[in-house]
């Protein structure tokens, strides 16, 4: 595969299925770390971490330890791995500087439980991705869910201050926000042949 | 009140997880296109809930700290894994059409944060009800919300439940509108935010009736200000 | 069967290392809470809250043992403030909680307080002035009002009166424009 | 140091009981299902190649008669070929299902599963997978209408190459005004997997088409 | 307590929302010209069916139903909804395209000033995404079409969905040029082979050409009356220029040239009324310049890789998402925070 | 020689109405019979009365000192007889009454001695105090007191004395007045305040919509022995604006949250000048100012008057036209208040009474929705975004109002003036500021009381671990002295609560 492929891949997971906006993966995260934005910055950052290591090292286990003849074990070695990564990610930042852990740290025992971490993943062994293809696809896809929660949290700090009907007010906009967002997103749909 | 019916109505209305916790909405709005996958799912994910709290209610006292959200996941885990191949096996169509969703219960958060809530702190019996009517409350709203869709999409409603039931339940599909010709955006995943923000407003207005209801009439509580200005 | 077992038996050992090593190797202390909690309570030292001074109730919420809508004084604005620093939803206040009050200060009535001490005693800032068998007085700028001074009071001379709207402590109001139409 | 060994090890060895009581149970879950698994996954596959026959036609085992086919510009394959099989009656090859791809549908490629009776007629159409416009592009599925039908028993030679358009471009082939570009494709695709037949009639109907590959 | 200042400027909202459906006229008038009245038709229906949304959602909101309408805004929806889907639509798509603009888009966000994308917009959206069928059915320009439906014709298919005897869908729509020009790329003709195809014009297509020109005149009457300003119009046009020169010039072969680009689908509307919106563009500067050049090149994106004709609702409706970010980020310094030369 | 003039963003051109009343010339304005004098005309700690009721006082002398630094003295207007010290309503936006020294005037108008002050040998410090006993506070609108703003402190000096006559407000004319008539006086004050800042140049900003008033302060200047410059800068509202003066003149920009001595510049209204002349050249006190009496009177003009006149005395010379009066703003319209009561006195802060008239000044249109039209932005001469603040104002977000620098709006009303949704953004913005500002105080308050708390509970344990060692020393026996003060404490907390409970009742 060339530059262009990997670049394809990039922009496909990035925009054209962007994990949150068209293959729906992350939403817990998606509406509930996006009341701020400084937090909704935190998040994607945490989240591109573990998500493009979890992605490498899930093809590893997938690929040397498992192969297709304890193919049932995936789900649960995949998410024992990334615990794993989560876990010692958030205490080695921890300890390593207080600073980056209050920007970055709170958020990671919040990734075991955003299903995109272990959906991307899975979606690898599907793809049948290579190594490097899983790697960018790791990395794009949580690129790419940064993106639409960064947006979505600048979005919601604008809303907080309109003048809506009350029973909208909150999850109900949110939904309705992201389905809009999601609308618009389709208009990337045709840029990258699936 | 009665322990069991808080347990119940906490599932369904009070702490309803895709209405107010707002965690697990991942397949709520991915499998929600018909009322099919979303009885399918919800199912699959109520029973894994209540394994999984019954799992957890039953080790909660032989773990470390630092092991406890591991073994937790490790039960839900392997809970999943078993629903899996059981659906695998005995409901082949619906399988494949709810796909990386059946494994991806194990990062729905409500999962795990019911066994965390909830099972970590109580014993077998109310844990087990607690998770299921939590996939219960789930499996509502997917219900609901799949009907919408289906509805407002092609027009119908339990389309595709053949695949659940196999070939006999084919006729069972119920045309509602003949001749529709199709809203594509309700089974795109726009469709499901939209009707899911319905859903949550609905459940918002319902909430305030009620609440009005209970205030009693002579009350002049002052006007909001927000809604001072036109 | 057994190629399972093992696999299995090898993430766990792996993930149980993880774990137990930069359980160990990583331990860092907690940050103090308490102290930011204290920093947003208004320190009226009232006691409506139901704990004995402001620090106690920030411990309480610390521990987990209190709810941030117990103070009336800090108002919606303090349970705001306290939601955001802890990570919770906002909270209104429950129907058991005391209206909130206009800010008052304490007043003696210096004919008939009869100068016990006991008020001073009370006031949890040093608010009153006096000696024992002089008439007290209460110096409005450092009242709380708390109405911690009022109950000892042996002869009920003690009164809240609320503080006037003079043209310093004025504030402009909300901005009501002719077109309002209020929510039914 | 030996605090941090220890409570390595006691984790280690806690988790190590969960995940060997775990990898057992799931072994064992999966023991049971395991042959269901497999003999569901069979019979989907054998289903879906089958519509493309007619039925009664044959009467082996669809998945017995499977092979690879190498790659070529006509079936629009990948480097690592396709998939064929071959339907016998009573041993001998009365026709073959092959998949092919047609590379210029609107929202991408289009795989076909293409079934072909030994005299060179097509014995039906089905498509695998699509990602045209839903509402639009999506008549080609069986599921939303009735259109794929339009090839049934045309061949090569009772339809000549002008013949292989669609009505819009002068050929025969109907279509839905609006959505012309997805018959097209498809139209191209049937007929480029008719001309792969003929060229290779001989090996695809031999006894061991796999051989050649 | 009425504060101050006491002296009040003169301009007005509703007249501004006026001179907007003003500036529009001109391109209705040669729209009518050269494709017949069924515009009018489906400009009455979208009107109608806006202010009832409009009047419906304000009861139900508790507000002042008068002076909601009153305000304009609906109809400026209408009418850009209007402008933006084909003339000849079924009078249900009109409907269902109003709603979702005004009541899901502009209500539950609060109503006007308070939504955060652009209401004509969404609406479009949502109706290419769920109708593409009789989203893509555009009336034939009379010099092509020969025949065409006149106001009451016009009116029974629309409304009845009903052709008289002697005409087909087929004779009186067409493809836009943006549309066949994708399809045609798609089969390997030249550019140059595709625009000698019937429907194109000199620049663009057969008579949008011209009310593309008309958008521009309105839109120029917008700026010079500092109803909107130059920022968000100069940087979409001048990106979408800019990125197709650059591949035109490449290849003029497969690229379609900046000249097409600018006179074809919705780019003149787009840059002066739509990308405009006050309520939903960006607010500084700055901003507006990032906001209208990112619209550009998600235009010629969409246009030349995507799936959709036309980028502009999309491209519009993105950065609508993006709004609050770059207004944020782009804040001019106040007064006194520049700082002071020593 | 032409000056290189900069520009300010933003501004508005609202109708000037100055010729109704700059065409006559300043009248003085009798002795109304009963003066009303507020002991907080200033911006600062309000100055204690140092008369009480029926004590007789003398034209000039004090009858207020100041108290406190950010404060300055207040004098009795005319000779005659406190009858009352008490809250009399005053010219506020809130309509309170405000402590006030009531005088009945005797009609001689008697003189305090007035003594001159030789300034030239003085010290400035000597000389300050002066001012601040001559009550004199800036008359330009915010009533500072002049004697601070007077000092460079640090620095040695501020180089640049800048006298605004810009006066930019329309309907105001009594600095265009001040000017035409008293120019020599003004610049003989600018000269003693040159002296004590320091200054190296003096600069005179003239709206060129004043052509009087430039030319008479031109040829003053030309007779001044200090080089004095008068520049005619572009009429634009607010130039007036000591920031937006700044600008115009230096082209430079006073940090946000600074002040204009920290780019080298002191601004003083030229009736500020003026006093400080008669006060220290003739030993007048601030008794008196010049105000502009306009909008629905029959004879629109500028009066000096007293302080403590009513300003119905005023409206009254001034006489009614046909048409009913609406209202009253004191000052400007752009930047005035209402005045709900007209028997408010006038103060030293009164430039303009300003009567209104709904042909005038129709009230206003109902506010609609804010369309992010940004008008208001490109009209703003503090360079904010009002729609953005307007946004988090009106729906209490407060933080974020003042991340967008809500602080730094100067309540010019600009904005308001240009919105096409007549939305009253600068209302909002002053709820917002007193809304923010109280909060603040409140933060400040508890602050305080936690440290006052605090160290009671270190005096106590103090005091108890002393007693605690008394009695172990006496008897060695243990009393749980904490446990009682506990259940004291406690005791009270229960009697409380059973009184609110009471009290709710
Ligand atoms: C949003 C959109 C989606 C479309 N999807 C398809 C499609 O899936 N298949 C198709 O054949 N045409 C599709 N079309 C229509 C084609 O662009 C083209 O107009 C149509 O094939 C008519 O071609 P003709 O002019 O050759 O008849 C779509 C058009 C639009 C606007
Ligand atoms: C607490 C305080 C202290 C001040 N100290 C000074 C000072 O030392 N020097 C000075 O020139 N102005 C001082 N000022 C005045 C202001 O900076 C400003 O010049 C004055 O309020 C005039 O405002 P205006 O320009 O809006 O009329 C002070 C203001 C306040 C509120
Ligand atoms: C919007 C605005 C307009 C002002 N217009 C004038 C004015 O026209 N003339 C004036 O002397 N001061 C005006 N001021 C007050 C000046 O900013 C400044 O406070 C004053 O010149 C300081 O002089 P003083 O201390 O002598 O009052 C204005 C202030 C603001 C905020
Ligand atoms: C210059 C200008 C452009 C506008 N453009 C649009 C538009 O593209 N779509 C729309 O629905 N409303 C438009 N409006 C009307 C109005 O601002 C819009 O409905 C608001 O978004 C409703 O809150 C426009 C108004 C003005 C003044
Ligand atoms: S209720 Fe009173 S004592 Fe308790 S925290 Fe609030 S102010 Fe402090
Ligand atoms: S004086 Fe009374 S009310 Fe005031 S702070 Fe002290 S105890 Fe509380
Ligand atoms: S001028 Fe008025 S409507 Fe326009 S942006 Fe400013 S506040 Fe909003
Ligand atoms: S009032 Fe404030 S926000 Fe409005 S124009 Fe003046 S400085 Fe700007
Ligand atoms: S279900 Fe919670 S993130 Fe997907």
């Amino acid at each position: 595969m060339d530059i262009k492929g990997y670049l394809l891949i990039l922009v496909g997971t990035v925009l054209v299925n962007n994990i949150v906006l068209a293959k729906i993966l992350g939403m817990c995260p998606f509406f509930g770390v996006s009341k701020k934005l400084e937090t909704a910055v935190g998040m994607g950052a945490a989240t591109t971490f573990v998500l493009t290591l979890g992605s490498g090292t899930s093809y590893l286990i997938d690929h040397y330890l498992l192969g297709t003849h304890l193919a049932y074990l995936r789900t649960i070695s995949f998410i024992v791995v990334i615990a794993g990564i989560v876990n010692f990610t958030e205490m080695f930042v921890r300890w390593a500087s207080p600073v980056l852990f209050r920007v970055l740290g709170i958020y990671l025992p919040l990734i075991t439980s955003n299903c995109a971490v272990l959906g991307i993943p899975l979606l690898n062994v599907q793809g049948q991705h290579d190594f490097i293809q899983s790697l960018l696809f790791g990395f794009g896809g949580s690129v790419g869910f940064s993106l639409a929660l960064v947006l979505f949290a600048g979005l919601r700090e604008r809303l907080e201050g309109a003048d809506m009907p009350v029973i909208f007010r909150g999850t109900s906009i949110a939904m309705i926000t992201a389905g809009i967002m999601s609308l618009a997103f389709m208009g990337f749909a045709g840029m990258v042949k699936p | 009140m009665n322990p069991y019916r808080e347990i119940i109505l906490n599932g369904v209305w009070k702490q309803n997880p895709s209405m107010v916790q707002v965690l697990g909405m991942c397949p709520v709005l991915a499998i929600s296109t018909n009322i099919t996958n979303a009885l399918g799912l919800g199912l699959a994910t109520a029973l894994v809930m209540a394994f999984s709290n019954a799992g957890v209610s039953l080790v909660r006292n032989h773990v470390t700290p630092d092991t406890r959200i591991p073994v937790f996941i490790l039960i839900i885990a392997s809970m999943v894994t078993i629903i899996d191949m059981t659906m695998n096996a005995f409901v082949h169509p619906l399988y494949l059409v709810l796909g990386i969703f059946i494994p991806l219960i194990v990062t729905n958060c409500i999962v795990l944060a019911r066994t965390e809530v909830f099972a970590s702190k109580n014993t077998l019996l109310p844990s087990m009800l607690d998770g299921f009517m939590m996939g219960i409350g789930v499996t509502l709203v997917l219900v609901i919300l799949g009907a919408i869709r289906e509805l407002a999409g092609k027009g119908t409603l339990l389309s595709g439940i053949d695949l659940a039931l196999g070939p006999v339940a084919r006729h069972w599909v119920i045309h509602v509108i003949p001749d529709y010709p199709g809203f594509l955006l309700s089974i795109l995943p726009p469709g499901a935010f939209f009707g899911l923000g319905l859903i949550i407003a609905a459940r918002n207005w319902i909430d305030q009736r009620h609440k009005a209801a209970a205030r009693t009439p002579t009350s002049t509580a002052p006007v909001l200000a927000e809604s001072q200005q036109a | 069967m057994i190629a399972a077992i093992l696999v299995m038996a090898l993430l766990g050992v792996l993930l149980g290392s993880i774990l137990g090593y930069s359980a160990v190797r990583f331990h860092v202390e907690d940050d103090p809470i308490v102290e930011q909690i204290d920093a947003i309570l208004p320190q009226t030292q009232c006691g409506q809250c139901g704990f004995p001074g402001c620090r106690p109730y920030a411990e309480a919420i610390a521990s987990g043992a209190a709810d941030i809508n117990r103070c009336p004084p800090g108002g919606e604005a303090g349970i705001h403030k306290l939601a955001e620093l802890l990570g919770v939803e906002f909270k209104p206040f429950g129907d058991d909680a005391a209206p909130a009050k206009p800010k008052s200060v304490a007043r003696i009535d210096e004919n008939t307080c009869i100068g016990c001490t006991l008020c001073l005693q009370a006031c949890p800032v040093d608010a009153i002035l006096g000696a024992a068998k002089q008439m007290h007085t209460v110096i409005d700028a450092e009242c709380t009002g708390c109405e911690l001074c009022i109950a000892p009071c042996p002869v009920d001379c003690i009164t809240m009166v609320p503080v006037a709207e003079t043209v310093s402590n004025w504030r402009w109001k909300y901005p009501v424009t002719p077109l309002v139409q209020v929510h039914h | 140091m030996k605090a941090m060994f220890r409570s390595a090890a006691r984790s280690a060895g806690l988790l190590l009981a969960y995940t060997v009581v775990g990898g057992a149970v799931l072994a064992a879950v999966y023991a049971v299902t395991h042959n269901t698994i497999q003999k569901n996954e069979d019979d989907a596959r054998r289903k879906l190649v089958a519509e493309t026959l007619t039925p009664g036609s044959y009467n082996n085992d669809l998945l017995q008669g499977q092979f690879t086919l190498p790659h070529d510009p006509l079936l629009g394959n990948g480097d690592t070929g396709s998939l064929a099989w071959q339907a016998r009656e009573q041993g001998i090859p009365v026709a073959v299902v092959l998949e092919a791809t047609a590379p210029d549908g609107y929202g991408g490629e289009i795989s076909l599963l293409v079934g072909v009776t030994r005299q060179g007629n097509i014995s039906g159409v089905r498509v695998v997978e699509q990602h045209e416009t839903p509402g639009l592009g999506d008549y080609i599925e069986l599921a939303k209408s009735r259109w794929i039908h339009v090839f049934d028993g045309r061949s090569l030679s009772n339809t000549t190459d002008t013949g292989w358009q669609v009505k819009k471009d002068g050929g025969q082939f109907d279509y839905v005004t609006g959505a012309t570009v997805t018959p097209r494709a498809v139209v191209k695709a049937v007929h480029h997997a008719l001309q792969y037949v003929a060229a290779h009639q001989k090996i695809l109907f031999s006894s061991h088409p796999g051989d050649h590959s | 307590m009425q504060s101050s200042p006491y002296v009040l400027g003169r301009t007005h909202l509703p007249i501004i929302m006026l001179k907007v459906l003003l500036a529009l006229v001109p391109a209705i008038v040669v729209d009518v010209w050269l494709f017949g009245p069924a515009i009018l038709v489906s400009l009455a229906l979208a009107s109608a069916g806006a202010l009832t949304f409009e009047a419906i959602a304000l009861a139900l909101r508790g507000r002042s139903v008068v002076g909601g309408l009153m305000d304009g805004s609906a109809l400026v929806t209408a009418w850009l909804l209007a402008l933006s889907i084909p003339s000849i639509a079924p009078w249900w798509l009109t409907l269902v395209g109003v709603f979702f603009a005004i009541v899901v888009a502009k209500h539950l966000y609060g109503g006007l000033g308070n939504n955060i994308f652009n209401p004509a917009m969404v609406g479009y959206a949502v109706l290419i995404v769920s109708f593409p069928v009789p989203m893509t059915h555009w009336a034939a320009p009379l010099s092509l079409a020969g025949q065409s439906l006149d106001l009451h014709d016009a009116i029974l298919w629309i409304f009845g969905n009903h052709l008289p005897d002697n005409q087909t869908l087929d004779a009186i729509s067409s493809a836009t040029p943006l549309d066949t020009l994708r399809t045609q790329l798609k089969l390997h003709h030249t550019v140059e082979a595709i625009r000698t195809m019937p429907g194109f014009g000199h620049f663009g297509g057969t008579g949008s050409e011209y009310v593309a020109l008309a958008y521009l005149a309105g839109g120029l009457y917008l700026l010079a009356d500092r109803i909107i300003t130059w920022q968000i119009p100069l940087a979409l046009i001048g990106s979408l220029a800019a990125m197709s020169a650059i591949f035109w010039l490449i290849d003029p072969s497969a690229w379609a040239s900046p000249m097409f680009h600018l006179a074809a689908g919705g780019t003149m509307l787009g840059a002066f009324f739509i990308a405009t919106d006050p309520v939903t563009a960006a607010t500084t500067p700055r901003g507006k310049l990032l906001y209208g050049a990112c619209i550009g090149l998600l235009i010629w994106l969409i246009r030349e890789f995507g799936a959709y004709p036309d980028g502009v609702a999309f491209g519009v409706l993105l950065m609508n998402i993006a709004v609050p970010l770059i207004d944020s980020w782009t804040q001019p310094p106040p007064y006194g925070h520049k700082g002071t030369p020593a | 020689m032409k000056r290189q003039l900069s520009h300010f963003h933003g501004g508005v051109h609202p109708a000037d109405h100055k010729s109704e009343s700059s065409g006559r010339a300043i009248a003085i304005a009798p002795i109304p019979p009963q003066l009303i004098v507020p002991v907080r005309q200033h911006m600062g700690e309000p100055a204690r009365p140092c008369v009480q009721p029926g004590d007789r006082v003398l034209k000039g002398q004090i009858i207020a000192h100041a108290e406190g630094y950010v404060s300055v003295a207040v004098h009795a207007p005319t000779s005659g007889t406190v009858t009352a010290i008490e809250d009399r309503p005053v010219a506020h936006p809130s309509g309170l009454n405000d402590t006030s020294i009531v005088i009945e005037p005797d009609g001689q108008d008697l003189w305090t001695t007035r003594t001159p002050t030789d300034w030239r040998n003085m010290p400035p410090s000597s000389l300050r105090n002066i001012l601040r006993d001559m009550g004199i506070a800036g008359l330009g609108g915010a009533v500072f007191p002049t004697w601070i703003k007077l000092n460079p402190g640090r620095r040695e000096k501020i180089p640049l004395l800048l006298l605004n006559g810009g006066e930019c407000e329309p309907w105001i004319t009594c600095d265009d007045l001040l000017m035409r008539e008293r120019a020599d006086g003004i610049l003989q004050g600018a000269a003693i305040m040159q002296y004590l800042l320091g200054a190296d140049e003096i600069i005179v900003g003239i709206e060129d919509n004043k052509p009087e008033a430039i030319a008479a302060m031109q040829t003053a200047a030309s007779k001044c022995r200090h080089p004095v410059d008068v520049v005619g800068i572009p009429t634009l509202y607010p130039s007036g604006g000591a920031k937006q003066l700044i600008k115009v003149i230096t082209g430079r920009e006073v940090p946000s949250g600074g002040r204009s001595t920290d780019v080298g510049v002191a601004t003083f209204n030229v009736g500020t000048a003026f006093a400080v002349h008669r006060a220290i050249n003739h030993g007048e006190p601030m008794i008196s100012r010049v105000v502009t009496v306009t909008g629905n009177v029959a004879v629109p003009q500028n009066h000096e008057v007293l302080l403590g006149t009513p300003m119905q005395e005023l409206v009254r010379l001034a006489g009614d036209t046909a048409e009913p009066v609406s209202g009253y703003i004191m000052g400007g319209p752009m930047m005035g208040f209402d005045i709900p009561d007209i028997s408010a006195p006038v103060v030293k802060a009164t430039n303009c009474v300003l009567v209104k008239s709904v042909s005038l000044f129709p009230p206003p249109p109902p506010a609609q929705e804010c369309i992010r039209c940004t008008r208001c932005a490109d009209a703003c001469p503090a360079e904010l975004q009002p729609q953005e603040l307007y946004w988090f104002s009106r729906s209490q977000h407060f933080d974020k109002a003042v991340a967008y620098s809500l602080f730094d709006c100067i309540e010019c009303g600009c904005c308001s003036h240009v919105c096409p949704s007549h939305i009253p953004l600068v209302h909002y913005y002053r709820y917002a500021k007193s809304e923010i500002s109280a909060t603040r105080q409140a933060e400040k308050a508890a602050n305080h009381a936690r440290e006052r708390h605090e160290s009671r509970l270190a005096r106590l344990e103090r005091d108890e671990q002393e007693r605690a060692a008394r009695l172990a020393q006496r008897s060695g026996a243990k009393t749980s002295g904490d446990d009682a003060r506990q259940s004291a404490i406690q005791a009270a907390m229960e009697r409380a609560r059973a009184n609110q409970a009471e009290s709710t009742e």
